[in-house]
């Protein structure tokens, strides 16, 4: 269980919620769920997404364990020059 | 000058050694790509596309393949169709076109001779027979109703759609409520900006060496920014396996973000293996400019609203970054870089366009300079029309750590307010505007990354020491790797050599991008050097008989109560003896990298007769956490102000009507010379990185982004001229000046 | 293909070389004398990082057909230096962080030399001009034009010590 | 491609004569990026630098006589030359970096026929002539006469220039030349304008201007000449030189400028190059 983010973007996905509670212990399962609820939004996650957990980036954020309050952010990748 | 949040405690990270690799760069003798030559080398080049657009129907090589000196012939039939959704697609079709031309200078064939002049000529032998097909040069015309497709391989990224379509991307980022923000605003100031491609400008065009063994595993010599990106990207478009490739990294000529993709590598390898002798393939400048990846162009439409006290209450924009010939992620970093300031309410409309112009790569803080020049130069009238300081106002709106980013999640601990002080309190910004003068200020921000890094720290028998990573040094990294391995060991800065190790030699690491080398590479040098301390410590236990814990390791040696201290070097010498080599790897993926903001300033003199601006005087201050290497800090600061002083005032793609570059020159692509400037005056500020061990943010990229808004803003306090197109060269400026005089 | 035999002196040695006569002099010193110093930027005269010394004045080394070369003298920055002795403007440039990528540092070596040579007190603004054909896309300039100040200044000093003793 | 370097004219007019393709060169600093940029290749390269007489600057009997290969940077570093063309060692010295200046030659700049060369339009405000070799023998033409469109010069196949000549400046005249461009160095000019003048007391007894890069040849203003002649350098005449210039001035809208920035600026540079050189003239002898 964990609090999620959404941005923009995903919104068309979720009928225009973009804070949702998911059932999940990981971060890989939070989105196997949103996936479940909101089909097509998983692969734009784990495709698309960086993942920050209580305001940090987590890199490899699939497997990142979550809690009932953590709260889960998925924006757009960032990448440099 | 250096602001630091408290005094340094080291001693070696901070100070300013001669970077080991300077020597062989003084002298000539470092060896960048196209300086290598390997025994029976045969050399390449390219057929280009001479149309925006078109649909290849046929190549034939077969004359091509008579010529005098010819080994090999490669087409894009030579090469695998990979699947549209496979992440290097995009990257494969620009290295050679398959069915389609997308862009004028777009690869379609390459030839492998005995000399360049024979491949040269044998390139102009191919006969490619062309359909022409309605172009899209221009954001406005890929946007058009009635807009020809561009590339029919397209398709718009976060949508659910599967026709081909002109649009990259679709974003869209917002909090609040923009209503109700303007509402509530006493000021709205709204404009809308563009901007031209810009290319990185590096002065090493690209350049590689591929030898294919009979094995067919293939060795590569290769300039990059990450010569495993040049590895996995050189395996996914040829569909090889990645043990089938070898990449040594050759010195880099610079990058900033142009050597992130690659261009070369998997066509001098399939040659090299057509022909079964070492392929050599360097780019000529007009290559360069004309098949390379640019920054894109924008066209960005923002408003801004304020309380009179200065509170920024709402921004509104939407921002169209053109990705030319494919698409990609641009137009979602620039909206994402506007993220200076607390802005309750905010809605970015980010939108990637395609067209037939060349596919454009990252270019140091890839899109937020095209952003901020719309955002800081909206921030400078309201200070204006407010009659606000421009510091102080922006004092007043700076994102803190715990305020929200343009993406939503909150700022780590950031050092924006202290750079803006850092200006505040600079001896430029309190010096009177010289007469005639105008005066602008701006800000910059990027993220930096994190990513993946490896290191390998091997003591040698003398105590000496040997830093291997896999970070190209493309500014001075490697004298950095070198200082934070010297403080963790205490070992002095001269008795390590850093070196940059090929694919097979040291871990996986990411590209040097995102101005991540000093922060993650970094990370992973600091955690060997600390395996290989408590390996030191337990040695030392062993030679003098006593428990680990009885071991403490203090300014490069082991220091055991009662005992004389054991260097290094001493403990070196009995590595055989106590269990054989000390070596430590370290590898990892790192999170919390630090963005790093900038604050620039700068007086500029118009010269209302010509439109000609000089820029009299220029400091920039940016927050690096903590600098490793001054020396080199500085030197990113002031290249990337350059860079973006290149960017604003001169600098600019002119295509014409066909889509051919007309200025694909150096010297019609003007970059500034010596003459153009005064010294870019640096301020580093540190306020490190809890993050980092060292508390490094990275620095390479901030630089670029205040520059054009500073310049703006200064032209319009010259002579009160707003300028909202790039670049603000004398004729544009001049007609501004006209319009304002109302001729 | 017509080819020449060119005869010159280059570091101080006497060399000699066939170079196909369209050849570029900096492809001839790259190719057939092993001069990697003498880098390629922009084959057109623009970029300033083939800058070679030819009898005594700077050059472009892209813009000069190898068979030009008879007789002539040339310098490149693998001649700099007096043997393990470098040039005070490539201990200057070392010091001063006046590289970065280093792919134009020998033609702004060259170039310095040359503008010192010539003129060993220059002013800021002199050195801005005299570098102004040497493109660099990483310093900004700044360095590089500090660490030709502080070449000059070093220079000027010895020079003296010399005259004084 | 083949290359020679005749050490005479006449060996040289020999190649010319057995291959009028033949190419004759000096710096080759335009030469070089054409056939880069893809223009037909000479067969024949003629280096004209190992010709003494081509190479070297001569003042006697109050004129020079400077060699087409003269490299620009050996000109611009003769004092009396400078003395006594202040504008015209200015022109010369803008063509390129000083890597380029020693290679570059009037000679060079004049015969690539572009309209935007520096050094041209002060020649002509100079009224330089040039000597021009044969077969046939030697004839003198006006530098203004030499360029006709761009890209093209007057000179036959079997042609090339030889020497500059120059009579010394009347006393009481200074020549100014002035060019934009936009960086301060290795850029082509957008607009460039030479001023030649002879004063009498404040008057200007005689003017020459020249206007580069604003038209497909080289534009001599005489209408800001007539505007001048006479008269006081005053706001008036000012004006009347910039508002010749304007309307003399033919552009095209290209990479490097528009109509609009040419023709105003044209008419900036025109007036600042007289004010300039009026006032060298002032302080010359």
């Amino acid at each position: 269980m964990a609090v999620v983010h959404l941005q923009a973007d995903h919104r068309r996905f979720t009928n225009g919620q973009n804070v949702i509670t998911v059932e999940g212990n990981t971060v890989g399962a939070l989105i196997d769920e949103l996936e479940h609820r909101y089909p097509g939004l998983g692969h734009l996650l784990t495709d698309g997404a960086s993942v920050a957990i209580n305001g940090e980036l987590i890199p490899n954020g699939i497997f990142e364990r979550v809690e009932a309050s953590t709260e889960v952010h998925f924006i757009a990748p960032i990448a440099g020059g | 000058m250096t602001v630091a949040t408290k005094p340094r405690p080291y001693k070696y990270v901070g100070t300013r050694p001669v970077r080991h690799d300077g020597l062989e760069k003084v002298t000539g003798k470092a060896r960048f790509a196209a300086d290598l030559n390997m025994t029976a080398q045969l050399h390449g080049a390219f057929v280009r596309s001479p149309h925006a657009h078109a649909r290849i129907i046929s190549i034939d090589t077969s004359k091509a393949e008579a010529m005098p000196g010819v080994k090999a012939v490669v087409t894009g039939a030579d090469f695998p169709n990979l699947d549209i959704k496979h992440p290097e697609f995009d990257t494969a079709v620009n290295i050679m076109a398959r069915d389609e031309a997308l862009y004028n200078g777009h690869a379609v064939a390459a030839v492998a001779a005995l000399s360049a002049k024979q491949a040269k000529a044998a390139a102009a032998a191919v006969e490619v027979h062309y359909e022409a097909l309605p172009a899209v040069l221009t954001i406005e015309e890929a946007l058009a109703d009635d807009a020809p497709i561009a590339n029919f391989k397209n398709r718009t990224l976060f949508t659910k759609d599967t026709e081909p379509s002109n649009l990259a991307s679709i974003n869209q980022f917002d909090r609040g409520d923009i209503a109700a923000g303007f509402a509530q605003a006493d000021i709205i100031v709204e404009r809308e900006f563009t901007t031209t491609a810009v290319h990185q400008g590096y002065i090493e065009p690209h350049a590689c060496v591929a030898d294919c063994g009979q094995d067919g595993k293939v060795t590569i010599w290769a300039s990059s920014q990450g010569h495993f990106a040049v590895r996995s990207k050189t395996a996914d478009s040829l569909g090889w396996s990645t043990d089938r490739i070898k990449v040594i990294p050759a010195e880099i000529g610079g990058g900033f973000g142009g050597k992130t993709t690659i261009y070369l590598e998997p066509v001098a390898a399939l040659l090299s293996q057509k022909a079964a002798r070492p392929v050599k393939l360097v780019m000529t400048r007009e290559e360069v400019l004309r098949a390379t990846g640019p920054a894109p162009a924008t066209k960005i439409h923002a408003k801004l609203g304020a309380t009179t006290d200065g509170t920024l209450t709402t921004l509104a924009s939407t921002m169209y970054f053109d990705n030319g010939s494919t698409k990609g992620y641009s137009a979602l970093t620039g909206a994402m870089s506007v993220a200076s300031y607390k802005l309750p309410n905010l809605e970015l409309h980010a939108i990637g366009t395609v067209t037939n112009t060349p596919r454009s790569a990252a270019y140091r803080a890839p899109s937020a300079p095209q952003a901020a020049f719309a955002v800081e130069t909206l921030i400078d009238e309201i200070a204006q029309h407010l009659n606000l300081d421009p510091i102080e106002l922006r004092l007043k709106n700076a994102v803190v750590e715990g305020d929200l980013t343009a993406m939503g999640v909150p700022h780590p601990k950031i050092g924006f307010v202290e750079t803006l002080e850092a200006i505040k309190n600079s001896d430029h910004y309190n010096s009177p505007i010289p007469k005639g003068a105008g005066r602008g200020v701006a800000t910059g921000f990027w993220f930096n990354i994190g990513e993946q890094s490896s290191a390998t720290v091997n003591l040698n028998e003398d105590g000496t020491a040997a830093v291997i990573t896999g970070s190209p040094d493309i500014g001075g990294s490697r004298a950095s790797m070198a200082l934070m391995a010297a403080e963790e060991l205490g070992l002095a800065v001269d008795r390590i050599t850093p070196i940059v190790a090929d694919t097979e030699s040291v871990g996986f690491t990411d590209i040097t991008e995102g101005s991540r080398a000093t922060f993650a590479t970094g990370m992973a040098v600091v955690n060997a050097c600390r395996e290989l301390i408590s390996e030191l410590q337990q040695r030392a236990a062993t030679i003098r008989g006593v428990d680990i814990e009885q071991v403490e390791w203090v300014d490069g040696t082991a220091q055991i109560e009662g005992q004389d201290p054991l260097s290094i070097a001493e403990i070196t010498a009995l590595a055989k003896k106590t269990g054989g080599p000390l070596t430590a790897t370290a590898s990892l993926n790192a999170a919390g990298a630090g963005p790093s903001f900038a604050v620039h300033v700068a007086d500029v003199a118009v010269d209302e007769e010509t439109g000609v601006a000089k820029i009299l005087r220029y400091t920039a201050a940016q927050d690096a956490g903590t600098a490793i290497h001054p020396s080199y800090v500085e030197g990113q600061i002031q290249g990337g102000s350059v860079q973006g002083i290149g960017w604003a005032l001169n600098e600019e793609y002119i295509y014409d009507s066909n889509g051919e570059m007309e200025n694909a020159s150096f010297l019609d692509y003007r970059m500034p010379v010596a003459s153009d400037l005064p010294m870019i005056d640096p301020i580093i500020v540190e306020v490190p990185n809890p993050s980092h061990p060292y508390g490094v943010r990275g620095v390479g990229e901030t630089g670029i982004v205040p520059p054009i808004p500073t310049l703006a803003n200064a032209i319009a306090d010259a002579c009160g001229v707003r300028m909202t197109a790039l670049p603000m060269s004398p004729p544009r400026l001049l007609a501004a000046l006209n319009q304002r005089n109302g001729n | 293909m017509q080819r020449t035999h060119v005869n010159c002196t280059v570091n101080g040695d006497q060399v000699d070389f066939l170079a196909t006569d369209d050849t570029s002099l900096l492809n001839a010193l790259r190719d057939e004398l092993g001069l990697i110093s003498v880098k390629e930027g922009c084959g057109t005269g623009d970029c300033g990082a083939c800058t070679i010394v030819v009898d005594d004045k700077i050059n472009c080394a892209c813009l000069m057909f190898a068979p030009e070369a008879e007789g002539l003298t040339i310098t490149t920055v693998e001649g700099m230096a007096l043997g393990e002795q470098l040039h005070p403007l490539q201990q200057t440039f070392l010091e001063g962080a006046a590289l970065q990528c280093g792919v134009c540092t020998p033609g702004f070596l060259v170039a310095a030399k040359a503008l010192l040579d010539r003129n060993p007190d220059p002013t800021e603004t002199e050195i801005r001009y005299a570098l102004a054909g040497n493109l660099c896309r990483c310093t900004g300039y700044d360095k590089i034009i500090r660490a030709t100040q502080e070449a000059a200044v070093q220079m000027q000093t010895s020079k003296q010590r010399g005259a004084s003793t | 491609m083949k290359y020679l370097a005749p050490t005479t004219v006449d060996e040289a007019l020999e190649v010319l004569r057995g291959d009028p393709t033949s190419q004759v060169f000096a710096g080759a600093t335009d030469l070089i990026p054409q056939i880069r940029a893809g223009r037909p290749e000479p067969a024949v390269l003629i280096d004209l630098k190992r010709i003494k007489r081509l190479v070297g600057l001569n003042h006697n009997n109050a004129k020079w006589v400077v060699g087409a290969a003269t490299p620009t940077s050996t000109i611009t570093a003769n004092e009396a030359f400078i003395a006594a063309f202040p504008g015209l060692t200015e022109a010369s010295g803008l063509i390129g970096s000083d890597q380029i200046q020693n290679r570059s030659s009037w000679g060079g700049n004049l015969c690539n026929a572009s309209p935007a060369a520096d050094s041209v339009p002060a020649l002509i405000a100079n009224n330089a002539y040039v000597v021009v070799a044969s077969n046939s023998g030697e004839r003198t033409v006006k530098v203004a006469d030499v360029v006709v469109a761009p890209g093209r010069t007057s000179l036959r196949a079997d042609e090339f220039v030889v020497e500059f000549l120059l009579d010394d400046p009347p006393p009481h005249s200074a020549d100014a030349y002035l060019r934009l461009i936009p960086r301060t160095e290795m850029d082509i000019a957008v607009v460039g304008a030479a001023a030649a003048v002879t004063l009498q007391g404040n008057q200007i007894a005689k003017a020459r201007i020249v206007l580069g890069a604003v038209a497909p040849t080289f534009v001599r203003v005489h209408e800001a000449e007539a505007a001048l002649t006479g008269q006081t350098i005053n706001d008036n005449t000012l004006a009347a030189v910039a508002q010749a210039a304007r309307c003399a001035a033919n552009p095209i809208d290209d990479k490097r400028g528009t109509i609009e920035y040419r023709r105003q600026v044209a008419g900036v540079l025109a007036k600042r190059a007289v004010i300039l050189a009026a006032q060298r003239a002032q302080g010359a002898s």
